[in-house]
């Protein structure tokens, strides 16, 4: 997300300059060392004696393995590849991801969830609104509209690549589904580290944080697993009179919460911080701490002292090792 | 100009035609084409199809007809327009529209040499080009321009600068074939011959009534003569 | 043909200008005389008629003073562009002008500007949901430009959509106002508008009393905004119940 | 163009009711606002500005041309908008083209006064060189690089603070013939400031559900009911007013809306000359 | 076209507006008018009546406005019927090209706008329209009707070009016949501007109430009006069968395939007989039959012409 | 006119003939493309934005072997020194358009995508020579910043030969002064060429030096491009953290 680029004054400047040679110098935790970044058609060095696998982003070039992104060359026992950074999300099976329908097909979805094509979600790897197990009937083809509509935010699974090479997700299960009442925010996929956990229900906020892998970041209202919220919105569509609508709204202390974690990960992002649960309620907590408005939290300070934050959490991550 | 059965400025006689030459199956991509040329008046006619659909708004029923006239030099304005319609038209009139609905056959004409009876040239080098084509056809057309002088004479395929003296001159089109089956419309009714009736006329300059159909009847006299080649050369061809 | 090189209108260039500076002298000071002897709050007697063109499923013809402007709505009918799943359907609008509709011959050509405009003022009247997946064609012709075409255009609309049967919230009617100094015109003639300080122009439905439109230019203070607003919304809406009389008269002549 | 599911829709709704919108900015609030000048060295003056994620620069060129006829005693201000494919693939080929053209119909609206060029940001007497036979025709053209929300606001801003840049060539008339076309002499070390203090600015206020908005992001823009661009200059006169969107309005809410935009107008101004000033100083 | 291209999504439309009798039996014609056009045409021709209950031979009534185009030299609204132009002259001045430095020009277009037809979509226009531009202008060249020389300002120097714009408001058949009406009309009702030369050699119009006062030369103080000669007036017939209809509406147009256009001036010469194909063969029987409605056809539009251009001076007096 | 000062040696800009104008290339410029870069030959500076790999909109063009690469031209109208307001899909940027596309295809490694479509996005902001070598270099920065697999770096640059001197990176002026222009594209590591235009007559031998020159030219920008990608990608590394 490089929308946000705060205009610094002098002094921030040089202050964020010094923050980010510092992260530079920092040892860094994982294996990688900023050593072994490569940009396109770098050589990568391998003895070629142990047989050795060329995995993504590498190409052999008469001989010599070369790059063919800019990235991190990782190395798994045989295995060579580039980890990529900026770059398109790269599924995998089971990953949890968030995206956008954006057409409904016979018996499917097909979602947006910023990779190299639409993925599909069948009518049959879903499961109904009834909850019931069963064949899906014509009838059901005809409803499909009224589960997933265009443009509907929903959570799903990474269920698998098809013969035919296209992308397949599931949603068997309660946590899956709709999201509503919330925002939804795109970052860069390789800021999304892939963990056990990827649902967050922060309850001293009463907030949903959904860190899909696939960038796609879901901030809104917490709502029980399975409870369906899906009429709750339906409704709304029919309620009439502005008065009607405000008395279904989030409370404004929900609200609150929702747009400072939203914003903390607009920071982090803007920052090219990994996005993990802890950094961005860290951000929060830190934003409420230092109590500075919501809206504030993408100006110029803030921005610089979370990258300031940043540096001393990791000099600390450092110490504890070594 | 001169009392009528004098020569021509080319020294032809009144009713005397420039050379005519048919030669067809120049083109290996078009599924027709011939060449036609009425002395220095040569057009080239290609004709693909019939390909399957035909334009929105045309009668799906029938098979229709386009009709693009690439003009000697430079593009097309209103003057290419009009004759793309006249031939478009005309061409329909000759074709079995009913044997092939919802297709649509192109004929593209490309003028060679412009010097007078352009038009008519045009017609008779796309007829043979739909024959080539093996384009299902009710009947042959064949289209003729005479040209009417002040003192009221009639002169046939006039030249460019001939057109320009005449007071009037007009394209005449009929059809050929006493053989082919009447279609319908020219009930026996008439007791004029099925190839006396026109297909297309289409003329230039004020004139007499008289004049007009004086030009009528030497212009059918005439067309008899050029249905002939125009059988004889389709014929050869076809053998 | 059309395209002769170098070709003048000879009413063009000095005497022109010089009306209008005249009109422009004239218009400076406070009280001055409007070349049709109107009074500044007096609009051009309007002339309007519906089912002026019977190949259109609905159409209207409208003369306000020189200005001559007619509109045909065809539809709804299927739509030219596929367009994704929605369940309203779209609101087409095309204005051109005749190349003899302004003193000096134009091209003819059809108007970006006003096409956007007309649309705009006319979308929030139309009831889209009555007709979904399907399009209504609104073509405007400008048969002659004499000042205030845009509002007369809007209205004309609005009566060709209502004989075409198009479901409306309200008519829409449309007028401008012309300021001069101090003074604001209202309904102004086409040399009024070549020299006007600043113009502002409603469209609305009056029944509902809502702006659907408004543009202004020029320079303006607040006071003389409210004032000019007035002005129009009280002419709209006396232009509407014009309009409607219009309607009722050829409804009882339809049956 | 963005699309938003029906929660979404309702959440952005429910925020600007209760005036907490989605980045945490209150209804009347603006963007961070970021000035940059001389972007395009080759342009008399030229001026980039960012409003979060929307981006346009604005470049202004002056060239010798011939009054028209009808007004011998003025120069030519024209005002072109494009927007540039990079900003959203939509705008590829024709696709910009629509937006384009509102763009430029409602700044050459909002800046160029009335006909009589009453009530213009820029004073065309200023650009006459000799009466009736030269003056500057001076080209304003707006690119959109990067687009989310608020473009008209956003390119009035540019193009406020590429005027306020912009140095027009010293010129000497050197044959001052009466009829025919006098030849000038175009110097190219002095160069003529702008009086740039009565360029309006432009506030659109996007009308949500009851309440009304500034510096909408194009996801608040999906939402809007109607909305009301207003240019308004230091003196708080209105310089020009389009509307956009169909809902209709009440009159009242008009008025209302109008003198909202007035009073966030003379902020903006406010924060643009500064921004102005920063830019000019670290230009040096 | 026209009828076959409504229908569909305009059917309801049609319904609705259908004269509000909704009747079920008018709407079952209505039905089978829509499905079968020929054999629901031809069953009228059976009893030698048209959809429009005319005889064969009578054209549609027909009138002519004069002048109503504030802002052209000249200008006229013609109906046949349904079908309705506009045309309407602007005088501009032209240096003339040397081989004809003594002579004027004129500039014909004929427009078919979205609005004359569900046809015709704004961008792309209909292609008759420049085919009817075409016959226009040949028509107007042939005939003679105007001397070009009388449209000579200064020899050399000066001439008029009169830009001729003939839009179609309504499309509903003849459209040529009446454009030519329109384009005739139009010439009647021109009137030259007053004109002199300023010193800059630029030729200026003289304001009515200048006149006189102004001591520029004026140049054409005696050709304020266009002598017409020999004026052509046109006849379209539809020939369907062994039937000849005069003045087809778009409906019998969409029907009958076979068209003949007689163009016969003042003196009864023949300026044009327009046959572009067409299923039907017209024999001379028929060419003379379709020559003698002509005939019959421009006497009526005449005195038609004539009584609009009375009518107009009537109220110029009064 | 002297394009080469005789006795200094040294050109109109106060280069030397051999000598590259001042070259900068910036990633991350537009907001919400998937790649974007900016990238500047002395006043020469065009923006390009990449999206995608994305589903490809229109399904005719769809190909189920490999990635569908697009690219649009435009020229801002104050890009030139006289202002024109020019129309979209003139021939000039078809053509440009065209060239591009091509010289990019050559390296993306778009059998790794298929069914995708990538759109490259061109915009000048300011045209002062060699416009379709700084696209290009501007494009091969941008694909990398949107992590688009490629075979190599391509890069361009002109030559030209006037005042009987090869000249490198011709300048506005100096590529309107009517002499040849050689335009040359290579991938950088390979050490191939993708790209050679020349419109005007050139003895072999001469032609040879000039192009020679143009690809010292390409290979001086490749290491550029290279530092600033490297630069880049340990900058978001480091950032990131562990």
């Amino acid at each position: 997300m490089r929308d946000l680029q705060p205009s610094l004054n002098q002094t921030q400047r040089v202050r964020l300059q010094s923050a980010l040679r510092q992260l530079h110098s920092l040892p860094s935790s994982s294996s990688s060392s900023p050593l072994s970044s490569v940009a396109v058609a770098d050589p990568i060095q391998v003895n070629h004696d142990d047989n050795i696998l060329k995995g993504h982003g590498t190409l052999d070039c008469d001989g010599e393995v070369v790059a063919t992104l800019c990235g991190v060359v990782e190395r798994v026992n045989k295995l060579v590849y580039v980890r990529a950074l900026r770059a398109r999300y790269k599924p995998e099976v089971g990953d949890i991801i968030v995206g956008r329908v954006i057409e409904i097909a016979p018996k499917r979805w097909r979602l947006e969830i910023n990779f190299s094509q639409v993925a599909v979600l069948m009518l049959s790897s879903m499961n109904l609104p009834d909850g019931i197990q069963r064949r899906r009937t014509a009838v059901d083809e005809l409803n499909m509209r009224s589960i997933f509509e265009e443009n509907d935010v929903i959570c799903a699974e990474v269920r698998g690549f098809q013969h035919d090479g296209s992308l397949h997700l599931q949603a068997r299960s309660q946590k899956y589904g709709k999201l509503e009442r919330g925002q939804l925010l795109t970052v860069p996929a390789y800021l999304v580290k892939r963990r056990k956990q990827h649902f967050h229900h922060l309850e001293q906020y009463g907030v949903d944080l959904i860190i899909g892998c696939n960038g796609f970041i879901w901030v809104g209202e917490h709502v029980e697993a399975g409870e369906n919220v899906g009429m709750l919105v339906e409704d709304q569509k029919k309620t009439s009179t502005a008065e009607e609508e405000s008395w279904s709204f989030t409370p404004l202390e929900t609200r609150k919460h929702i747009c400072r974690i939203a914003n903390a990960v607009r920071l982090l992002s803007a920052l090219g911080f990994t996005l993990t649960v802890e950094a961005i309620v860290d951000t929060a907590e830190a934003s409420l701490a230092s109590n500075i408005e919501i809206n504030d939290m993408l100006g110029a300070e803030f921005f610089v002292q979370t990258a300031e934050r940043e540096v001393q959490r990791r000099a600390s991550m450092v110490r504890k090792k070594g | 100009m001169r009392a009528m059965g004098m020569d021509r400025l080319d020294g032809r006689n009144a009713n005397q035609m420039r050379p005519l030459t048919c030669s067809r199956n120049l083109l290996h991509r078009a599924h027709g084409s011939a060449r036609w040329s009425q002395g220095d008046t040569i057009v080239l006619a290609a004709v693909y199809g019939p390909k399957a659909g035909t334009r929105k708004g045309d009668d799906p029923e029938k098979a229709s007809i386009e009709v693009i006239w690439k003009p000697k030099t430079g593009q097309i304005g209103k003057q290419e327009k009009e004759y793309e319609m006249i031939l478009k038209r005309t061409l329909q009139s000759i074709c079995l529209l009913t044997s092939h609905p919802n297709t649509t056959t192109s004929v593209i004409v490309q003028v060679v040499g412009d010097d007078g009876s352009l038009l008519p040239c045009a017609i008779n080098a796309s007829c043979a080009a739909l024959v080539d084509a093996g384009i299902p056809l009710k009947h042959l057309a064949v289209a003729i321009c005479c040209g009417l002088s002040e003192t009221g004479s009639v002169i046939l395929d006039p030249t460019k600068v001939e057109e320009q003296k005449m007071q009037a001159f007009m394209h005449l089109v009929f059809p050929n074939s006493p053989l082919a089956v009447l279609p319908e419309g020219s009930s026996s009714k008439h007791d004029e011959p099925f190839e006396h009736g026109i297909i297309t006329s289409v003329t230039h300059g004020a004139m007499p009534e008289r004049g007009y159909f004086n030009c009528l009847d030497r212009g059918r006299a005439a067309s008899a003569a050029i249905s002939e080649f125009l059988r004889r050369s389709l014929q050869k061809d076809g053998s | 043909m059309a395209t002769t090189p170098m070709t003048y209108s000879p009413s063009q260039g000095a005497e022109r200008r010089q009306k209008q500076q005249q009109m422009r002298r004239m218009s400076q000071e406070l009280d001055w005389k409007r070349s049709d002897g109107r009074s500044f709050h007096q609009c051009r007697p309007a002339c309007l008629q519906t089912g002026a063109t019977n190949a259109a499923s609905g159409s209207a013809y409208a003369e306000f003073g020189a200005t001559k402007v007619i509109v045909s709505v065809f539809g709804p009918r299927e739509s030219k562009k596929a367009m994704m799943y929605s369940d309203i359907g779209r609101l087409n609008c095309n204005v051109s002008f005749t190349t003899f509709a302004t003193p000096i011959r134009g091209q003819g050509s059809d108007n970006k500007e006003y096409s956007a405009m007309l649309h705009k003022a006319l979308e929030g009247a139309v009831i889209l949901e009555s007709f979904p997946k399907t399009t209504v064609d609104v073509f405007a012709l400008v048969l002659e430009s004499g000042g205030g075409d845009l509002p007369v255009i809007i209205s004309c609309a609005s009566l060709a959509l209502a004989d075409a049967g198009i479901m409306m919230y309200d008519l829409v009617s449309s007028v401008s106002v012309s300021c001069f100094g101090k003074n604001i015109v209202i309904d102004p003639t086409a040399e009024e508008e070549a020299c006007q300080d600043g113009s502002l122009m409603i469209a609305c439905m009056p029944a509902r009393n809502e702006v659907t439109q408004l543009t202004l230019t020029g320079q303006w203070s607040t006071a003389k905004t409210n004032e000019a607003m007035e002005l129009c919304m009280d002419a709209c809406s006396k232009l509407a119940s014009i309009m409607r009389s219009c309607l009722k008269k050829s409804a009882n002549l339809s049956s | 163009m963005v699309g938003l599911s029906e929660g979404e829709k309702h959440f952005i709704r429910g925020g600007i009711a209760q005036d907490l919108r989605s980045d945490g900015r209150k209804r009347l609030q603006f963007r961070s606002i970021s000035v940059e000048t001389g972007v395009i060295p080759q342009a008399n003056g030229s001026a980039r500005v960012r409003l979060g994620a929307t981006d346009v620069i604005a470049s202004i060129k002056a060239e010798l041309g011939k009054p028209s006829i009808l007004r011998p005693d003025k120069g030519k201000v024209s005002i072109f908008v494009d927007c540039s494919p990079t900003a959203a693939p939509m705008f590829e080929g024709r696709g910009g083209e629509e937006l384009s053209n509102d763009l430029s119909v409602a700044l050459q609206r909002c800046l160029l006064g009335g006909t009589s060029g009453a009530g213009a940001g820029i004073d065309l007497s200023s650009l006459i060189i000799v009466d009736g036979k030269v003056c500057w025709d001076l080209y304003i053209d707006g690119l959109v690089i990067s687009s989310d929300g608020n473009l008209l606001d956003a390119l009035a801003a540019a193009i406020k603070v590429a005027l306020s840049n912009t140095g027009i060539p010293k010129v000497s008339v050197l044959g001052a013939s009466s009829d025919e076309q006098p030849d000038v002499d175009v110097s190219d070390e002095e160069f003529l400031q702008f009086d740039t203090s009565g360029v309006p600015v432009i506030v659109t206020l996007t009308k949500v559900g009851r309440h009304y908005i500034v510096d909408a992001t194009s996801e608040e823009e999906s939402q809007m009911s109607s909305a009301i661009s207003v240019s308004v200059n230091r003196r708080g006169q209105i310089c020009g007013l389009t509307k956009r969107g169909g809902a209709g309005l009440d009159p009242s809410v008009v008025l209302d809306m109008i003198s909202v935009a007035n009073s966030v107008s003379q902020q903006l101004i406010t924060v643009l000359d500064s921004e102005i000033a920063a830019a000019e100083a670290s230009e040096e | 076209m026209a009828t076959s291209a409504r229908g569909g999504g305009e059917g309801e439309a049609a319904a609705g507006g259908g004269g509000g009798g909704g009747a079920a039996a008018e709407m079952e014609v209505e039905a089978y008018r829509r499905l079968f056009p020929v054999a629901y045409f031809e069953r009228h021709l059976r009893e030698s009546v048209r959809l429009d209950a005319r005889p064969l031979a009578s054209p549609r009534d027909t009138s002519v406005a004069l002048g109503l185009v504030g802002s052209a030299d000249g200008s006229a609204l013609v109906k046949f019927g349904d079908t309705t132009m506009v045309a309407a002259i602007k005088l501009e001045v032209m240096t003339p090209p040397a081989e004809s430095s003594d002579e004027g020009s004129v500039a014909v277009e004929f427009y078919m706008p979205p609005i004359c037809s569900p046809t015709v979509r704004p961008g792309r226009s209909a292609e008759v329209a420049p085919v009817i531009s075409k016959q226009l202008s040949d028509v107007i060249m042939s005939s003679g009707m105007i001397n070009l020389k009388d449209l000579c300002l200064i020899n050399g120097k000066a001439s008029w070009i009169a830009y001729l714009d003939i839009y179609c408001l309504n499309a509903d058949g003849s459209l040529f016949d009446a454009a030519l009406v329109s384009t005739v009309a139009a010439f009647t009702h021109l009137e030259i501007p007053l004109v002199s030369v300023s010193d800059d050699g630029r030729v200026v119009t003289v304001p009515g109430e200048l006149e006189g006062k102004t001591k520029l030369p004026l140049v054409n103080k005696d050709k304020r009006k266009l002598m017409l000669n020999n004026v052509p007036f046109s006849l379209t017939c539809g020939l369907h069968k062994e039937h000849i209809l005069v003045d087809p509406t778009a409906e019998e147009e969409s029907i009958i395939e076979t068209f003949v256009t007689v163009v016969l001036d003042t003196l009864g010469r023949v300026v044009s007989v327009y046959k572009p194909g067409g299923s039907v063969l017209a024999y001379t029987s028929i060419l003379k039959e379709c020559i003698t409605l002509a005939k019959r056809r421009a006497q009526q539009l005449r005195n038609i012409l004539n009584e609009s251009v009375s009518a107009m001076e009537v109220d110029k007096s009064s | 006119m002297e394009y080469v000062n005789p006795l200094t040696g040294f050109r109109i800009d106060g280069r030397r003939p051999n000598e590259l104008r001042q070259i900068k290339g910036e990633l991350g410029v537009v907001a919400n493309a998937d790649g974007s870069a900016l990238f500047e030959m002395g006043n020469t500076r065009v923006i390009v934005a990449v999206y995608g790999p994305r589903e490809v909109q229109n399904k005719s063009q769809q190909n189920n072997n490999q990635a569908l690469v697009r690219c649009e031209y435009s020229m801002a109208n104050f890009s030139t020194g006289d202002r024109t307001r020019r129309q979209k899909g003139d021939r000039r940027s078809t053509e440009i358009s065209l060239v591009i596309r091509q010289t990019m295809e050559a390296s993306i490694l778009t059998h790794l995508m298929p069914r995708s479509q990538i759109d490259i996005f061109v915009q000048v902001l300011q045209a002062d020579g060699g416009t379709r070598s700084a696209c290009i270099n501007a494009a091969t920065l941008a694909l990398a910043d949107a992590g688009i697999p490629m075979r190599d770096i391509v890069t361009s640059c002109t030559a030209g030969y006037l005042c009987s001197t090869p000249l490198l990176d011709l300048n506005y002026v100096e590529d309107s002064a009517g002499g040849p222009d050689v335009t040359v594209g290579i991938l950088s590591k390979m050490d191939k060429v993708t790209l050679l235009q020349m419109d005007a007559k050139l003895p072999m031998d001469i032609f040879e030096n000039v192009m020679q020159l143009a690809i010292e030219g390409c290979k001086a920008i490749a290491n550029y491009i290279r530092e600033v990608l490297l630069e880049n990608t340990k900058q978001l590394e480091s950032r990131r953290g562990g």
